[in-house]
């Protein structure tokens, strides 16, 4: 066991006993452990093996970021073990390993490594091209990472939204002061901590630290303006300060998204310990300084048994200490800051086992801690458009530019004790309120619906923060051995020399072409090393490659987590209830959920024609239309005339874009004094209600119409067939009389003892047939009476399918399937309704010159010589002989009435003659053929059945 | 482009999380609106050649920078109104968020609609079946 | 037909003649060329290995010279291609390619590789399958493992017009004899297990159009295997070299430039170049360069993301599109999947990822495969996508004489690049219009005749 | 007359907690549009984002130039009717366009915030303001209209989204033992 006595620091519970397993073998850990200081805690050191060379890996940093400590945990592959707790009877396992951790057949590629050089599969297997595959197959089997499990259930994921006054970002010192800060001076503040304690660096310090850091941590939990979310992470900083965290620790869902517009948000995640180059830098037992110090004073695990500490900096050396107390024997301390170095780690592939120092001498040691440095984090930083400067002085990068909603502090800020940084803290969080009041302000003072913002909005305060030190470090990066960058994808600095001497020599193409920096660290460990030795390699300086840019997410964040609760609006009509008690198979359009049928749609077909049928066509759209200048409204969308159609009259149109592309069709009937309904195509009826407004609002704005969208106020339901007159009258109090009440009219009255009804007449079907608009509230009961009253007439409710075989019947095209999005008017063969002598009207000028064309390809009605044969939708038209397409099928269908097969097709204008004959290829291949008709419509052409 | 003129492509797809100055309720998230595009005088129908009309339905400006641009506030107020943005940095001119600009604050903030050319929306349903890059 | 050689002999600018010659001299040098760079294999790498020997540069870098015959503007994939192509079809290797940043830096280097075939219109079916052809062959074409992975293309439809759609496509590509066919949730399911092809999700997989041919391709290697071969071949790559305006003579706009203009040079940051000839490869600033000529495209800037998640091991071998969902995903041999969408609905400039793509993204996956919920996003970008009104490029010339483009690519440019650079190359080289670019000339707009692959991305339901 | 019939049709356990989410669609509902400076503008006596209760009724500024009227039918129509007509001034029935629904407790404001991406906050959304926006992707008008001193909101969406949006939001709810409280 490697267990220590109870630390002062620690965070374990110790009267909490968990168990889990770790390759198979039963683990015991404490409450509070992660599972890589439990795993370490009961006598191992290995957790992983490296992605390309399959050595052996110790942990490296002990945290979030330990780039060989990923396992697998049950089904949750990748799993970063330094970071995630314990729990009882977790399953975990080594990932990247085969047969075993302990041995791994794929460590030869270790053996051979000196010829596979980053980027090497560039430069081999292109021939024979064929044997390729069989090679990509085998570097599949190389790909690192756990396993996902096919079987997961799709979890409950949360989301919200919050709106901030002051986000900070990072729980140290620097971080609590400036919430609680911001909180004092009257903000409401998000404290969002991405490790599960607040603390920050001070939680594996001394005990003054820890004091500190305890008393912060109650100041700011204790106050009512502070939200605090521990193990979360600020995830990404885009637009406006719109900013995203991943809440790990939320107990009703796994991880969950806040989307949280901050009005300011405060950047402190302190500082992530940068590993040093050299060889045999990721041998087990060479870990950072803030490794070893977490694993003692937080974990109380000890990490080796003879250490050599190579130190550039106060945190290096107080190591020296906690490795001393915790009963480590330090043989040698290495101190940069006096010209010393390690030159490598040297000993078998599971353990170091003696140094190698810079001064030429060996020294025996089971660990080897570095304290060379720090990359600063400023990931969020550079989401906001920051250019993050390189300081040679303090060896990293300081932000150069930042937005005024976006303040820094704590080691992303600078240097200072716990005291300088608690007071930078406080001062930025002060501030920070005080910005975000002005923001506050100006946001309340433009927002219509916010309370009355009086007086003037404030201006930003002046900034008279005292701004921190930063503390001279030197520069270290890499030392006279070449050792890897970047552990995660096996890169080491001798790859970037290669790379850099074949030309991949900026920033960029070197990490394109060895994938440093790819890997699930994303650069947070590894980028300031990759740039320095690439500087190094050209004879550079840092400041002279710049550095890569970082980007979101700051922290990986699961998948479940982003799509969160999957919101698909569902769209019913108010007879749904009936449609699904009588089994009807629904259909998705868009987001309405529709009956396709109810078991036969022939037999639907056959009943409408004979007797009678109701269909529910509830998502018709339907526009309520007001105001004086209505039939100048409709005059400029439809391309035929409107100025004259009398109250009670419906009219078809057909509307344009305007480079005279068919957009839409429908009626549109004259209710009363200037108030009309119009109706679109269901997918149609939310764009051409903007389309409207568009006009009126841009081109327009003096014409008095008022447009209310009423396609679902009103439950639509179309009564066709020979027997829907007889139907209809039982019903209602409008006068049916064939004359009273012709053919392309409309009508208000009571149905079924429902006021405020408006029906029409008119044919989609091809039968006679009134549909019935009545107020959704009693659209149910209006449909169940009319199959009630119907009952004797041979009534039957039709789905989308029959309606579907029915117009096709009748040669009505649809727009979207029989024309597309190139189909200009000409192409229907309506030509009679453009209107050339209006004034204006959308697609005119487009329409005046295509009208003349004779090369648009027409649409036409074809019928297959052998009337059983019926081609697949989207079948293909060819030149006889040829591959040559000319046309294609749009729609077709088996006519349950004609008992043949029947189509509507697009041909180009040298086969749309009536008569011609057509080559259509079937899926199979075999080619057909089939003759252009001379109407559109299949089933009575002369409209005599709609008109009874 | 979207179809001031013809053209429209799905756009009830969330992008940016930007305030759009929205000249009626105020700021307003982008994803509560739909972009229109470009915004373009439409010429007279009756006295254009086919060639101005289609300059008019397919040239684009497409600056880097200052853009005038038509937006449809669609789940808010539902009006039309024009802005001016720099489609490098996406800062709306008169940008409602102090503080995204380093710089002080304008407090004389004021919005500018204006007559803009008609567009067709496209509806969910067409943007569903809209090819995607693959 | 006017070929290359003629235009440039017929010329008027002195230069410009002795650019013509360079052009030959260059070719015998190529051709004649002892110090040619050593070939990629495996043995090479062993015997380097062994040797610890170093690989010579993969393409060289120079001093920007006073003129070239050809300036090409875009060091991405199609630049380069049309490079390649002036160089091995044609021997005019006086060229010079220009990046304002580093080689495949732009969308060559932020799409998301995929390739394929399978389009709507016998001319696009025609273009990308050339393009396909081109790219099976192109490692041992170019010398270098691009990484072609033929692991078959899936387009997903959930609903009966998507399933329309689909099986137009498969019909239009049987009839040119590409390999594509619409095929039933089983067989989906039997091709990607991991796919939900159950009918009670809220978007059910209804089939699919396969295309066994498709793929993914190792986008960077392409990059870098063009530049290497034109290196080979004398072409000069500058990156770092920003055009800064496009000289123009005789034009009716201001300064001369527009129709009716001729192109006599580029202006760069790093000085002048003569050139009778300036092609614009570029992506995403496309109009910006094209402004630079008095040339005017109906083309807008709108981002495209895309993001990648964290390695497992494969379990997903075919390429998965969902336009309704708008997304699409590939898993690498590296284990990540790699995920695109559509374009982002604004016209801007700004490549900043979003954090709603993200979520949106994720949440579409999870309806197609609602078993990897614990997979993790690692890293999400944006690329820059020039949008044409009909989905389809501009190609060819323009109303300046000497000024190309090879430009709107949308989110389709990199399956294009090799294509797009041979035929460009050709129509350089001949000063005449090849077939297979013939339909997307720029003056369609003006006569108002679009592309058919507007058709069917706009066909409703 | 038949009964009228909510576009919410499941029935659910009536609420025990504090926070209630109720079905009022059959509320009456008067869509009124009147150009701004109108006689009948001033009689409506509200600016778009805010509401105001008058003669039994709430009138709420939806959009500029429009404004929602709730209340019982005779309420409804009686101030309505009142209403100056002259000029360019429509009313509509918007009873059966629109479910209307309302959400009341303290910690109301919490439930939207997960399915809305509006600030609630007091300054942002006082008592009786009034805005349109998303929520769990649908578009909905929003008043915010305090019962004793209690935070309560009305959303009204397109009637055939209804029991969708209603399920979306007692979802979110969940957290805060939001209930169902018959109207």
């Amino acid at each position: 066991m490697t267990r220590l006595p109870v630390q002062p620091g620690e965070v374990l519970d110790r009267t909490k006993s968990l168990s889990f397993e770790w390759n198979g073998e039963r683990l015991t850990a404490f409450e509070g452990d992660t599972i890589a200081s439990a795993i370490l805690a009961n006598g191992n050191r290995i957790l992983a093996r490296s992605m390309k060379y399959h050595r052996p890996r110790g942990l490296l940093t002990a945290d979030f970021w330990d780039p060989n400590a990923f396992v697998q945990v049950g089904d949750d592959p990748n799993v970063r073990s330094a970071h995630r707790l314990v729990e009882n009877g977790m399953d975990v396992s080594a990932q990247n390993v085969w047969p075993s951790l302990d041995y791994d057949i794929k460590a030869a590629n270790g053996v051979v490594g000196r010829f596979l050089t980053a980027g090497f599969y560039y430069k081999t297997f292109m021939k024979p091209a064929k044997l390729w595959p069989a090679y990509e197959k085998v570097l599949a089997q190389f790909a690192p990472g756990g396993k996902v499990d096919l079987t997961t259930p799709h979890m409950y994921h949360d989301k919200r939204y919050a709106h901030p006054d002051v986000l900070v970002a990072g729980g140290g010192p620097a971080g609590m002061a400036a919430a609680l800060g911001a909180a004092e001076s009257g903000a409401q503040v998000m404290l969002v901590e991405h490790n599960h304690h607040l603390g920050g660096s001070l939680l594996w310090g001394s005990d003054a630290d820890r004091a500190a850091a305890a008393e912060l941590a109650a100041a700011v939990t204790a106050h009512d303006n502070i939200e605090v979310l521990i193990n979360s992470t600020v995830t990404g900083r885009y637009e406006d300060n719109w900013c995203s965290i991943a809440q790990r620790s939320h107990h009703i869902a796994v991880e969950r998204l806040i989307k949280a517009r901050a009005k300011m948000l405060v950047v402190a995640p302190g500082l992530i310990e940068r590993p040093y180059v050299f060889a045999g830098n990721d041998k087990p037992g060479v870990m950072l300084s803030g490794a070893a110090q977490r694993l003692i004073n937080m974990y109380a695990v000890k990490p080796g048994q003879r250490a050599v500490v190579f130190t550039a900096n106060a945190h290096g050396d107080s190591t020296v200490a906690d490795l001393e107390r915790a009963g480590i024997d330090v043989a040698r301390v290495v101190d940069a800051r006096t010209g010393g170095n390690v030159v490598a780690a040297k000993g078998g592939s599971k353990s170091v086992e003696e140094v190698e120092l810079g001064d030429g001498t060996t020294v025996e040691a089971d660990l080897l801690i570095t304290a060379i440095g720090w990359t600063a984090p400023t990931s969020l930083l550079n989401l906001a458009g920051d250019r993050p400067q390189y300081d040679p002085a303090a060896a990293r990068f300081f932000s150069s530019q930042l937005p005024d909603n976006i303040l820094v502090t704590g080691g992303i800020a600078g240097d200072g004790t716990t005291d300088q940084l608690v007071a930078h803290g406080r001062s930025t969080g002060q501030h920070a309120a005080a910005r975000a009041e002005v923001v506050a302000a100006t946001l309340q003072k433009l927002t219509t619906r916010a309370a009355d913002y009086d007086g003037d909005v404030p201006s930003f305060p002046a900034d008279n923060r005292q701004p921190l030190g930063r503390d001279p470090h030197p520069e270290l990066f890499r030392s006279t051995t070449h050792g890897l960058v970047d552990y995660s994808e096996d890169v080491g600095s001798k790859d970037l020399f290669a790379a850099a001497k074949e030309g991949y020599d900026s920033v960029e193409l070197i990490k394109r072409f060895t994938t440093a920096t790819m890997g699930p660290a994303q650069g947070k460990l590894e980028t300031v090393n990759t740039v320095a030795v690439l500087a190094e390699a050209r004879g550079e300086t840092i400041a002279e490659v710049g550095t890569t840019v970082w980007r979101p997410p700051y922290a990986p964040i699961t998948l479940g987590a982003l799509g969160g609760r999957i919101f698909e609006p569902v769209r019913v009509s108010s007879i749904q209830p009936w449609h699904e008690a009588n089994r009807a198979t629904p259909i998705l359009a868009g987001q309405w959920v529709r009956p396709e049928h109810y078991g036969n749609p022939d037999a639907e077909v056959r009943n409408t024609r004979e007797n009678v049928g109701i269909i529910d066509v509830t998502p018709l759209g339907k526009l309520d239309l007001r105001g004086a200048d209505v039939p100048k409204l409709l005059s400029m969308l439809y391309t035929n005339k409107w100025m004259q159609l009398p109250v009670g009259g419906v009219r078809y149109g057909v509307m344009c874009a305007e480079d005279g592309v068919v957009m839409d069709d429908g009626v549109t009937g004259h209710i009363a004094d200037d108030h009309y309904i119009m109706t679109t195509t269901s997918s149609g009826a939310g764009g051409v209600w903007e389309w409207a407004e568009n006009w009126l609002q841009t081109e327009h704005p003096d014409w008095d119409v008022h447009i209310t969208p009423v396609t679902t106020a009103f439950t639509s339901i179309n009564v066709a067939g020979p027997k829907s007159r007889e139907l209809v009258a039982k019903l209602t109090d409008v006068d049916l009389d064939p004359e009273a009440f012709k053919y392309m009219q409309v009508r208000t009255g009571t149905i079924a003892g429902v006021e405020n009804c408006f029906m029409w007449r008119i044919g989609f079907t091809g039968e006679l047939s009134y549909e019935l608009h009545v107020p959704s509230g009693y659209g149910l009961h209006v449909w169940e009476t009319l199959l009630a009253e119907g009952a004797d007439l041979g009534i039957k409710a039709f789905g989308l399918e029959a309606q579907r075989i029915m117009r096709l019947e009748k040669g009505h095209f649809i727009v979207g399937q029989d024309t597309d999005g190139l189909t200009k008017m000409p192409s229907v063969g309506m030509n009679g309704l453009i209107k050339l002598d209006k004034d204006d009207f959308a697609g005119k000028a487009e329409l005046a010159d295509s009208i003349n064309r004779t090369d648009l390809p027409k649409v036409v009605a074809i019928q297959t010589t052998d009337p059983t044969i019926v081609p697949f939708e989207a079948s293909q038209i060819v030149r006889a002989g040829t591959n040559e397409i000319i046309g294609r099928i749009t729609s077709s269908r088996m006519s349950p009435t004609l008992n043949r097969s029947i189509c509507l097709g697009q041909v180009l204008p040298e086969a749309a003659e009536p008569g011609s004959t057509l080559t259509v290829v079937m899926t199979s291949g075999e080619r057909v053929t089939a003759k252009v008709m001379e109407h559109h419509a299949h089933y009575d052409p002369e409209g005599s059945r709609l008109r009874i | 482009m979207f179809g001031t003129r013809s053209f429209s492509f799905s756009f009830e797809r969330s992008a940016l999380m930007m305030l759009v100055p929205c000249p009626h309720c105020g700021p307003r998230n982008n994803s509560d609106l739909r972009y229109v595009g470009e915004s373009h005088a439409r010429p007279d129908p009756n006295a254009v050649t086919p060639e101005e009309w289609r300059a008019y339905l397919y040239w684009e400006d497409n600056p880097a920078g200052s853009l005038r641009e038509t937006w449809y506030c669609r789940a808010g107020c539902r009006q039309y109104f024009t802005v001016t943005r720099n489609t490098a940095t996406n800062e709306f001119e008169n940008h409602p968020l102090p503080g995204n600009k380093t710089g002080a604050v304008d407090p004389s903030f004021h919005y500018v609609s204006s007559s803009v050319s008609p567009s067709v929306p496209t509806t969910s349903n067409a943007a569903q079946e809209t090819e995607t890059n693959s | 037909m006017t070929t290359f050689r003629q235009f440039m002999s017929s010329s008027s600018l002195s230069t410009v003649k002795d650019a013509g010659t360079s052009a030959i001299d260059s070719l015998k040098k190529a051709k004649s060329d002892p110090s040619k760079p050593p070939r990629y294999s495996a043995a090479g790498l062993l015997v380097k290995g062994a040797k610890s020997e170093e690989w010579p540069r993969v393409w060289r870098e120079h001093d920007l010279k006073k003129s070239y015959d050809v300036v090409i503007i875009g060091g991405g994939v199609h630049g380069l291609a049309t490079a390649y192509y002036l160089a091995t079809n044609h021997g005019i290797t006086n060229v010079a390619v220009l990046d304002k940043a580093y080689l495949g830096s732009g969308g060559s280097g932020r799409n998301t590789a995929i390739v394929r075939s399978n389009y709507l219109t016998p001319e696009g079916v025609a273009f990308y399958d050339r393009s396909l052809s081109l790219y099976n062959t192109m490692s041992s074409d170019l010398n270098l493992n691009v990484m072609f992975s033929e692991r078959g293309h899936m387009t997903l439809a959930h609903t009966d017009s998507a399933l329309r759609t689909m099986r137009w496509r498969a019909e239009v590509n049987k009839l040119q004899n590409i390999n594509s066919s619409v095929i039933d949730p089983q067989e989906v399911k039997k091709l990607a297990p991991s796919l939900d092809v159950s009918p009670n999700t809220r978007y059910p997989i209804q089939g699919a159009l396969y295309h066994p041919p498709g793929g993914t391709i190792r986008h960077d290697a392409v990059v870098w295997g063009y530049a290497r071969g034109a290196d080979h071949r004398g072409v000069e790559m500058h990156q770092q070299t920003e055009v800064l305006d496009i000289m123009v003579e005789g034009g009716e706009g201001p300064d001369g430039k527009g129709r009716g203009g001729k192109v006599t040079g580029v202006k760069t940051n790093r000085g002048d170049i003569s050139a009778p000839i300036v092609v614009n490869c570029t992506a995403g600033w496309a109009t910006l360069i094209s402004d630079m000529a008095g040339v005017k495209l109906p083309i807008n800037t709108h981002p495209l993301q895309a993001a990648v998640t964290e390695p497992v091991k494969v379990f997903l071998p075919t390429v998965v599109v969902s336009g309704s969902l708008h997304v699409y995903v590939s898993q690498t041999d590296r284990g990540e999947l790699v995920f695109g969408a559509s374009v982002d609905p604004f016209a801007t400039y700004s490549m900043k990822g979003s954090l709603e793509f993200t979520e949106e993204l994720a949440g579409h996956v999870l309806e197609l495969m609602p078993n990897i919920g614990r997979m993790r996003l690692l890293r999400q970008w944006a690329g820059l996508c020039d949008m044409t009104p009909d989905y389809s490029p501009v190609m060819g010339f323009t109303p300046v004489e000497g000024f190309l483009c090879d430009v709107g690519w949308g989110t389709y440019g990199f399956k294009a690049g090799p294509v797009s650079g041979e035929q460009m190359a050709e129509c350089i080289a001949t000063q005449a219009v090849p077939k297979l670019i013939a339909p997307f000339e720029l003056a369609r707009f003006e006569r108002g005749d679009l592309v058919g692959e507007k058709g069917a991305a706009a066909v409703g339901h | 007359m038949p009964d009228f019939a909510s576009p919410v049709l499941k029935t659910y356990p009536t609420a025990i907690g504090e926070q209630t989410l109720t079905d009022v669609s059959a509320t009456t509902k008067a869509l009124v549009r009147a150009p701004r400076g109108s006689d009948a503008a001033a009689e409506l006596g509200v600016n778009f984002g805010s509401s105001r209760v008058a003669d039994g009724t709430l009138v709420v500024g939806i959009r500029p130039t429009e404004w929602l009227v709730l209340g019982p039918a005779d309420a409804v129509w009686a101030f309505t009717d009142a209403i100056d007509s002259t000029g360019h001034v429509s009313k509509v029935d918007f009873t059966h366009g629109r479910a209307l629904f309302r959400i009341t407790g303290t910690q109301s404001a919490k439930v939207l915030e997960k399915i809305c991406s509006l600030d609630w906050a007091d300054n942002m959304m006082p008592d009786g303001a009034a805005t349109s926006a998303s929520v769990a992707k649908v578009t909905c008008d929003i008043v915010r209209n305090d019962v004793d001193g209690v935070r309560s909101y009305f959303l009204a969406s397109d009637r055939s989204s209804g029991q969708y949006l209603f399920d979306a939001i007692l979802d979110a709810g969940t957290e805060f033992d939001l209930g169902v409280v018959p109207g």
